[in-house]
């Protein structure tokens, strides 16, 4: 067990919030959602379908760019993975600025399709390997997309769970907060306490992250990193030694 | 009819001062050598709509002084990290920047295709990039009560620009399923375009290339351009040229090495393009 | 996953009393093999939707007595003239009828498509097909003063049922420039699909078919139907038989005439489907 | 000049009411309108676009049923054509049914695009060859279609002419009246008003339709009849004798 890799624990967590789905999208930049993507489809016998852009293989969509969006609203996508310069406490994400956004002290890309998957897409999985106060802080300074929503507003979809370098966090949508489920190995309570900018509960007993069993192992060193090498070649090279001669 | 033009030159002039222009995402076909060309013309206050997102091709314009507004789900270099010179520009407040969300770009631009003058969408609601757009409305969904939903007005831009595989005589011009370039082309007022190649055939003759073509209809010019993106890639054609990007990303960091990056890719360039 | 069947009747089962379905017109390819095996099945009070209008193959549903409900902009033989089931049964008021304008149609599909409640459209104001159109609303535009514009709800059908030329063995189903059975099957909660033939290449892999594929994302069920579309033709492999379809349009003028129809291609096929 | 048939005038007559236009679309089931922009096309040296519907060959269009629409709605057609089961003197069109819809004594295909096209085609030209009291009537059964519309309403096109087997009627939107324009040879004002169920203006010198001159009159019978002969083979046949064989 002890010779997992810290991503192929995140890869093995994130599958498994993943089992029994129908179709889970992956969007760009996210090497480990889309590990995780491949080898929760792997374990689905065929019954999964996995949509990663930027892949040829692994990309259904034929209509264009508005594709992937009109298929979430439609239904058809059942979970996504979202990330944020800044994830608060009620799972506001912001992809957009620090500071006064018309005069910045940092600028990223921008919301891409946050404001709208974020509300449609049933299992919205937060993936943010930065795990500081200066990432989860108490509010964010820009809300691309907010956690939660008033009860007339139409959202069927939003946030599931977090998962940083450190731990993984549930999201109770009825109270807006975040539940420490699990920490990772090497990593501490109080260690997460002191590097999370937002309260959030904390249950009397927290379990280590499982560590993926060797079965799991072999999928993921085996079937998937050869997958995802076809879309994330340094990363795959990087993690799991799979390079170009392979 | 579209105009099969001899060089990028005449293309180039057809981008004018203040016009509203939508460029597709990096994997859609930059018109980068075009592009180029403008930046040698010294066009400026474009406002640039990203479908639904833009990279190198619009870093390049901003820092090229060619821009006012940005309007966009995101501006990224992807795996080359954040667009420096928008990045800059949006620090020093010298360009006027419309934060979007993907489908909020696709519902303004299937609007303008549809002669709609809005379409509405699920999402954004409690967002600040909807509390940021003045132009975009909340209003009742008229089939439901206590239903807010948001409106986006058409998008509907002066010029849509892209650099696509191949065109025929006729202008018909070849995307496969980038289906973002047929409802920019749909949305646009002219559409402009550079292609790998200019062909004898009918695009519009075999059932097979028909589907994936645009036809020459929407489209104003075109005129070919071979490597036409490069540094980016072309779908079906070339990959990007990473090491050049890379290089981008880099002196593209501080304004003397953009300078320079205009001096020798962009100026130095003019004869051979 | 789509499931690959291989026979029409457990396709034909999947087609259920009191269902919404959407037909696509006559030259996107009609599943007219399908059709009589679901006559045969007895079928009740399906809601047939045109997109945007259909001929020969509603026109048998309605005859059969299978059809309670018809949205459309038109039923049509086109060059065999009026449909003469569906004109007998609006005469004797057996179904209702919900009057369309081709657009509308488009634009309820397409805000399905778009996961909205709604699209807007212009035109309809002042036509008795919007006055008679209860569940169709006029609203205010939000970015005007005083422009009344009409507010057509999501149209989404349990079932899209249409014939193709062909389709792989995951589901993926080549439709070529007949994206109206691309926006059906994105609209639908479930694609029902018969095909010439069940190849074993896979569509999404050439950047030419793969530009006129649906995925199989979209496609419930396939079914091959070798001429599955008869007696009405399927673009790019044959054309209506037309002496046919005058018989038809012939026999059908009466009950007598259609019920011998019906005995003849319906129940006396079965062996043969 | 009196070798001309009845359908080569009226093929001329809206020819003439083409020219200069960017883009013509023409439906379904209109023969004399399709070859009329097929003659337009080849008048004005390649810069007309005619897209038929039905036909391969002169056929634009690879974004499925929806693109006629939207193309209309672009701007991007001038004109269009349009007819009915009656028209009526406000040029409201009625391709539904006669009497009460709901029991209709007739029951018509449907209003197709109409209720969407004459609103935004700015250029809507009216064709019904049968001019009886039974077509062109005082007040339609059922409006497809309105032909005019109150101000605020969005309205960009509508109907500018009527064409029928006996004359051609200019349509005045201000004043919501047909004007006699001309009469076709071997037809007289007198018969038209009796043939005519709605009323309409009679300019004091009503001249007769022009037949078109030889040189008009062998595009006619060469390259029109020989492109709309793929579409309407039967047409093509009956009034060109361009047959199969040909």
């Amino acid at each position: 067990m002890s010779d997992a890799r810290s991503e192929e624990i995140l890869i093995a967590t994130i599958a498994g919030m993943l089992a029994g789905l129908r179709h889970v999208a992956v969007g760009a930049s996210s090497p480990v959602p889309g590990a995780a993507a491949l080898l929760a489809k792997q374990r689905s016998g065929g019954a999964m379908r996995v949509s990663v852009l930027g892949s040829e293989r692994h990309n259904f969509f034929t209509d264009g760019g508005k594709e992937l969006f009109d298929c979430a609203g439609q239904g058809r996508i059942d979970a996504f993975f979202l990330s944020g310069a800044q994830i608060d406490g009620q799972a506001n994400i912001n992809l957009v600025s620090i500071g006064d956004p018309d005069r910045p002290k940092a600028r990223f890309p921008g919301s891409f399709g946050s404001g709208y998957l974020y509300f449609v897409v049933p299992r919205v999985i937060l993936f943010r390997l930065e795990h500081t106060p200066r990432t989860l802080v108490e509010r964010v300074d820009f809300i691309s997309s907010p956690g939660i929503s008033d009860a007339n507003v139409y959202r069927p979809g939003g946030p599931y769970a977090l998962i940083t370098d450190r731990c993984l966090f549930d999201f109770d949508k009825a109270r807006a907060r975040f539940t420490l489920r699990s920490v990772h190995p090497g990593h501490t309570t109080n260690e997460i306490a002191e590097q999370t900018g937002f309260a959030y509960d904390i249950p009397e007993v927290v379990p280590e992250t499982p560590t993926p069993d060797a079965e799991t192992l072999a999928l993921i060193r085996g079937p998937v990193a050869e997958q995802i090498a076809e879309i994330y070649p340094a990363f795959a090279e990087r993690v799991f030694g799979v390079g170009k001669a392979a | 009819m579209t105009d099969i033009l001899s060089s990028i030159d005449p293309l180039a002039a057809k981008v004018t001062d203040g016009v509203v222009i939508t460029l597709p995402p990096d994997y859609s076909g930059c018109a980068n050598a075009l592009w180029r060309a403008v930046i040698r013309r010294g066009v400026k206050d474009l406002h640039l709509v990203g479908v639904p997102v833009f990279g190198y091709h619009g870093d390049l314009l901003i820092g090229a002084g060619c821009v006012a507004t940005v309007e966009t789900s995101a501006v990224t270099m992807g795996e080359h990290g954040l667009a420096p010179r928008f990045t800059a520009a949006v620090k020093a407040g010298s360009i006027r920047v419309l934060d979007a969300t993907c489908p909020a770009i696709h519902a303004g631009l299937q609007a303008a295709e549809r002669g709609a003058p809005f379409s509405v969408m699920r999402g954004l609601i409690g967002s600040d990039i909807l509390d940021r757009r003045a132009d975009w409305r909340i209003i009742d969904n008229p089939f439901a009560e206590g239903d807010p939903i948001v409106a986006i007005p058409a998008i509907t831009p002066d010029l849509a620009v892209f650099h696509a595989p191949k065109a025929d005589r006729q202008g018909n011009v070849w995307i496969g399923v980038r289906r973002e370039c047929m409802v920019m082309a749909h949305a646009a007022r002219d559409t402009l375009v550079t292609v790998e190649e200019i062909v004898d055939d009918d695009l519009m003759a075999d059932p097979s290339t028909k589907a994936g073509t645009i036809p020459g209809l929407y489209v104003s010019a075109v005129a070919e351009a071979k490597q036409g993106a490069w540094p980016q890639g072309l779908y079906t054609r070339y990959g990007n040229d990473n090491d050049h990007l890379a290089r981008y990303a880099e002196m593209a960091r501080t304004e003397e090495g953009f300078a320079a990056y205009l001096s020798e890719v962009v100026s130095g360039r003019e004869a051979a393009e």
